[in-house]
């Protein structure tokens, strides 16, 4: 295998990273509304399309709402979209993220992960993330800044993959990624990246001679038909994702799979977990591998469709799993990626012990002495959901 | 008359309606408990009958005289209001 | 080319907007809509936010609509058109995609209240597209609640007839004032009794789109025989009182010059256009004079008003 | 690994310093990360903010608990000890930024370097900006990037007079930096 595609190593901040990659997309359409920690994302598309480096339509939209709303419209029209939001923007989109999955349109939208409100609160969460699991978008979650660009440029081919036609959502851990500087590679120019992810072919778009009727009303007698349809959509898009990873990985040499694994094969104890704390803890479980603690990582990079096979593979034979929220699902059996964990284990008839850890809320720092406790808690107590760190 | 595929697979993406104007299927005429008549000899072709008719249910003829679609129309009454030579009745259905 | 009219005559026969739809007998949005679909020429695509409209003219899988049509939700018809429109120009330049007209049908809720918003944003940042409210003065769809566009005294389920609050206490906002504020380029009302003068109008909405001009807001008076409690058949006869009380002036603003479409220089008497109406018929009883009084001071007010305005080179 | 901790105050260029930082080391081929630690930070508040810099690449995502090196852009923030000195040990290195006053007794003993980038900012900006000064002070006592990695990134972040008056700083702050032992 060769990779001809120019690249330039370089570094840059998460936010910048995605705004390099929707330049790279070659994207027709940006409506977006500003947000901490989202904002340097529309700042410099802004400047990529005001300096003509970009030639694409900014609308700068007055609200999320109007946001995600106008990315729709385009989608439909057949242009290659962009939003992007954080916490209470992805809050007031909520009921257009229905909508835009549910009419198919394949929009493409980053999310500067971020806690909602109250108290309300600028830094990392995944109350957002989460907030947005039944709405039924491909959602992929970045560990690095790199994995930002990536994911963004592999979330367009997805997303708008004829076989696919739904939209994705590439989460980034809200100043950790967004703010962060890293070094990364990015394509040298647009023209090439386009060999990778070619112009948009809008299945149906909006055309007056085919006049389609887009979102009308369908009462009991067909809203369930068109709803199952929409459920298998989701889940078929799980193969052409990971076809779409390996065409990446001819193109750029960069490999991505729906969960990363460390240590897992003879690992007694499993941490599962999303986002940017997944590089702590392999760092930490490479220092209590040299303990001689049999420990293991799995991160998911992608989080919809739930990469149940792949996750049940690698946890299959541990005894112990720990599972960690950056969020909580308030009055429910736990967090939210707890209970996905947990309900996937149970349909696979599996039943290891399984500790929920709440960390990191609200941009708390997720350190080394953290991910001790959270170990030593699931094999030396029978505690069920601790929240790591909190005073008290 | 569309037929349309009744398993969910076989529905168009997005629930989408892929094919116009399917509505003329629908019999709305039976809505009506009153039917409009036209009397020609008092029409002196205004349109304004064709042009408020909710349901397209005033069909304009070739020499701009009218007739009515009773498949559609619902009976509503607007033409025989706005006529301004009451040439349009509204006659209760049943009788017919 | 325009194609302006003086007689129905001259309107083509095909219409774009179908029979079999599911709108109640005697409704008055479908006037307007069939005119606005063939005056506004060339290929051309609907936003309809969510609302009797569109409820009833797309209860899957039959549709009434012979143009793309899309539904989005409520509030957001304005933002969804921006998005269209600004994917339109995006394809056209980096695609070479053929240009299509694009027409928004909103209600009075959906455009006074809830899409206030959106609706400003989108006239703000100057989309190119007609945006029209169909006004039939309350939240229709849902079962008769009262909007932002609900006259005073109207009786609605949210503002009834009651023995201490004799229907809704507040005055009618003024939604082609706030349109004005973003100073459009040409805004209207229109009125169904008045084809000739409606269709004429968005034949010069058209002409404005074809010079890439826009946006262009039009403020429809909807009769809603079920939400005003009269008879199917005076949907047409209503509006023409409306005009001719001076209840709902027909004018229209060209780049801030106001001109009046239908001078009235006697107008009728508001009582005759309130005892067709139920949600009306409570005010001409003697205790509710005042409210009575209330609402011709109102009209008269703004009618003057009007006339003053329209003495003005322009408003803007 | 290299762990920094920059302290400053809001406006003065804390972020900016060490994303230069992170920038220069990623221009040399290096692992590099900046962490910014921001709160709804306005002008004149301290802020502080991470960077990391390694021939390896960096997993770790938290901030930076046990500096190597502490830089302190403010010349009032050196008497805030309990700030400057949380999480340090008797290798780390502090490099300060002193105008018209002594170190303060609390850092007798360790490893102190000082330079007046107050001066060199008001001759070469004409404004109390301190950060691309200090960032050459750092370079200065350090070595931990080359000077010349260092201009070249300022390149992409500042041009025309600014730039050129920044790289003066820079180079100022480089060759002006003292060790007090």
């Amino acid at each position: 295998m060769s990779i001809t595609v120019r690249q330039i190593r370089t570094g840059l901040n998460g936010d910048e990273a995605v705004a390099y990659a929707v330049k790279h997309a070659n994207v027709d359409v940006i409506s977006a509304y500003p947000i901490t920690p989202q904002t340097i994302i529309v700042e410099r598309l802004s400047e990529f399309v005001y300096n003509g480096e970009l030639d694409a339509e900014f609308i700068p939209v007055e609200s999320e709402h109007s946001a995600l709303s106008a990315a729709l419209g385009a989608s439909l029209a057949g242009a290659r979209v962009f939003t992007a939001t954080a916490s209470q923007g992805l809050a007031l989109m909520y009921e257009i993220l229905y909508i835009t999955s549910s009419l198919r349109a394949p929009v493409v939208m980053a999310l500067g992960n971020r806690a909602f409100s109250a108290p309300i609160n600028i830094h990392c969460s995944h109350d957002d993330a989460y907030a947005a699991r039944d709405a039924g978008w491909i959602q992929f979650f970045a560990e690095t800044v790199q994995e930002a660009y990536d994911l963004t440029l592999i979330a367009y081919r997805v997303s708008e993959d004829r076989d696919v036609l739904l939209p994705s959502i590439i989460n980034l851990d809200g100043f950790i990624l967004t703010h962060s500087v890293e070094p990364l590679n990015i394509f040298a120019d647009s023209e090439e990246v386009s060999r990778f992810l070619p112009e948009r072919k809008p299945v149906n778009p909006i055309d007056p001679d085919n006049p389609i009727t887009y979102g009308p009303l369908a009462l009991p007698d067909y809203y369930m038909e068109i709803k199952r349809q929409q459920a298998e959509a989701i889940y078929s898009s799980k193969p052409i994702i990971n076809r779409v990873f390996e065409e990446y990985k001819e193109f750029s040499g960069r490999r991505y799979s729906p969960l990363k694994t460390l240590y897992i094969d003879d690992a007694e104890t499993i941490f599962v977990l999303l986002g940017s704390t997944a590089g702590t803890i392999r760092h930490m479980v490479r220092k209590w591998r040299r303990e001689n603690k049999r420990v293991g990582v799995v991160s998911l990079t992608l989080y919809r469709p739930f990469p149940e096979e792949e996750l049940i593979e690698a946890i299959k034979d541990a005894k112990n799993i720990v599972v960690m929220d950056r969020s909580f699902s308030y009055g429910s059996p736990g967090g939210q990626l707890f209970m996905d964990v947990s309900s996937t284990l149970l349909k696979y008839g599996l039943s290891p012990r399984i500790l929920n850890v709440i960390y990191g809320l609200g941009g708390r720092d997720f350190t080394p002495d953290l991910a001790e406790k959270a170990l030593h808690l699931v094999v030396e107590t029978d505690e069920k959901i601790v929240w790591l760190g909190v005073r008290g | 008359m569309v037929k349309w595929p009744n398993k969910w697979m076989e529905l168009p993406i997005g629930g989408v309606i892929n094919v116009p104007a399917t509505s003329v299927d629908v019999k709305t005429g039976t809505w009506r408990s009153h039917r409009p008549v036209v009397n020609l000899d008092k029409c002196i072709k205004c349109l304004m009958c064709w042009v408020s008719c909710p349901d397209n249910s005033i069909i304009r003829l070739d020499d701009d005289y009218v007739d009515v679609d009773y498949y559609h129309c619902k009976g509503c009454g607007i033409c025989a209001n706005v006529c301004p030579t009451d040439a349009i009745d509204m006659v209760e259905e049943g009788g017919i | 080319m325009a194609n302006f009219i003086r007689r129905l005559n001259e309107i083509p026969r095909e219409e774009l907007f179908a029979s079999g739809h599911g709108l109640c007998a005697g409704c008055g949005i479908p006037p307007m809509v069939k005119i606005a679909l063939k005056a506004v020429d060339g290929p051309k695509t609907v936003v309809n936010a969510t609302g009797c409209l569109e409820v009833a003219t797309t209860l899957y899988p039959n549709t009434a609509w012979r143009v793309p049509w899309v539904h989005n939700a409520f509030e957001n018809a304005a933002a969804t058109a921006s998005g269209i429109e600004a994917a339109l120009r995006a394809l056209k330049r980096k695609r070479g995609w053929k240009d299509y007209k694009i027409i928004v049908f909103g209600g009075d809720g959906g455009t006074f209240d809830i899409g206030l918003q959106s609706l400003s944003g989108a006239l703000e940042r100057g989309h190119k597209f007609i945006y029209v409210c169909y006004d039939n003065e309350a939240y229709m769809n849902t079962g008769i609640q009262r909007s932002g566009a609900t006259p005073i005294g109207a009786a609605t389920t949210t503002s009834p007839a009651g023995r201490v609050i004799p229907g809704k206490p507040e005055n009618k906002k003024n939604l082609l004032d706030i349109v004005l504020a973003h100073r459009v380029p040409y805004a209207a009302t229109l009125n169904s009794a008045y084809p000739i003068d409606m269709w004429n109008k968005f034949a010069k909405a058209s002409e404005y789109l074809d010079k890439g001009i826009g946006p262009i807001f039009f403020h429809y008076y909807s009769p809603c025989p079920v939400g005003w409690r009269m008879d199917s058949a005076l949907s047409i006869e209503v509006a023409r009182l409306a005009v001719q009380t001076r209840i709902w002036p027909l004018y229209e603003v060209e780049e801030g010059k106001i001109k009046i479409n239908v001078m009235v220089r006697r107008p009728k008497p508001i009582e005759e256009y309130l005892k067709l109406q139920g949600r009306f018929r409570h005010l001409l009883k003697p205790e509710n004079r005042h409210i009575l009084e209330k609402i011709k001071e109102y009209v008269e007010l703004n009618w003057n008003r009007l006339i003053r305005l329209s003495q003005l080179d322009s408003i803007y | 690994m290299i762990e920094i901790r920059w302290h400053g105050r809001g406006g003065q260029g804390v972020v900016t310093s060490s994303i230069l930082l992170s920038q220069a080391a990623i221009y040399e081929g290096k692992y590099a990360i900046h962490i910014p630690e921001f709160g709804p930070e306005r002008r004149g508040a301290p802020v502080r903010s991470y960077t990391r810099i390694d021939d390896e690449e960096i997993e770790i995502r938290y901030g930076v608990l046990n500096p190597d090196i502490v830089v302190v852009i403010d010349p009032t923030l050196i008497t805030y000890k309990e700030l400057i000195l949380e999480g340090v040990d008797e290798e780390t290195r502090f490099i300060f930024n002193i105008h018209d006053s002594n170190v303060p007794g609390d850092y007798r003993g360790r490893h102190v370097f000082m330079v007046d980038a107050y001066r060199i900012a008001l001759d070469t900006l004409g404004r109390p900006i301190y950060n691309t000064a200090m960032l050459g002070a750092l370079i200065g006592a350090t070595n931990i990037v080359k000077l010349d990695s260092a201009i070249e990134v300022m390149r992409n972040r500042f041009s025309g007079e600014v730039l050129e008056r920044n790289i003066q700083a820079l180079k100022r702050g480089y060759s002006e930096v003292i060790s007090l032992g």
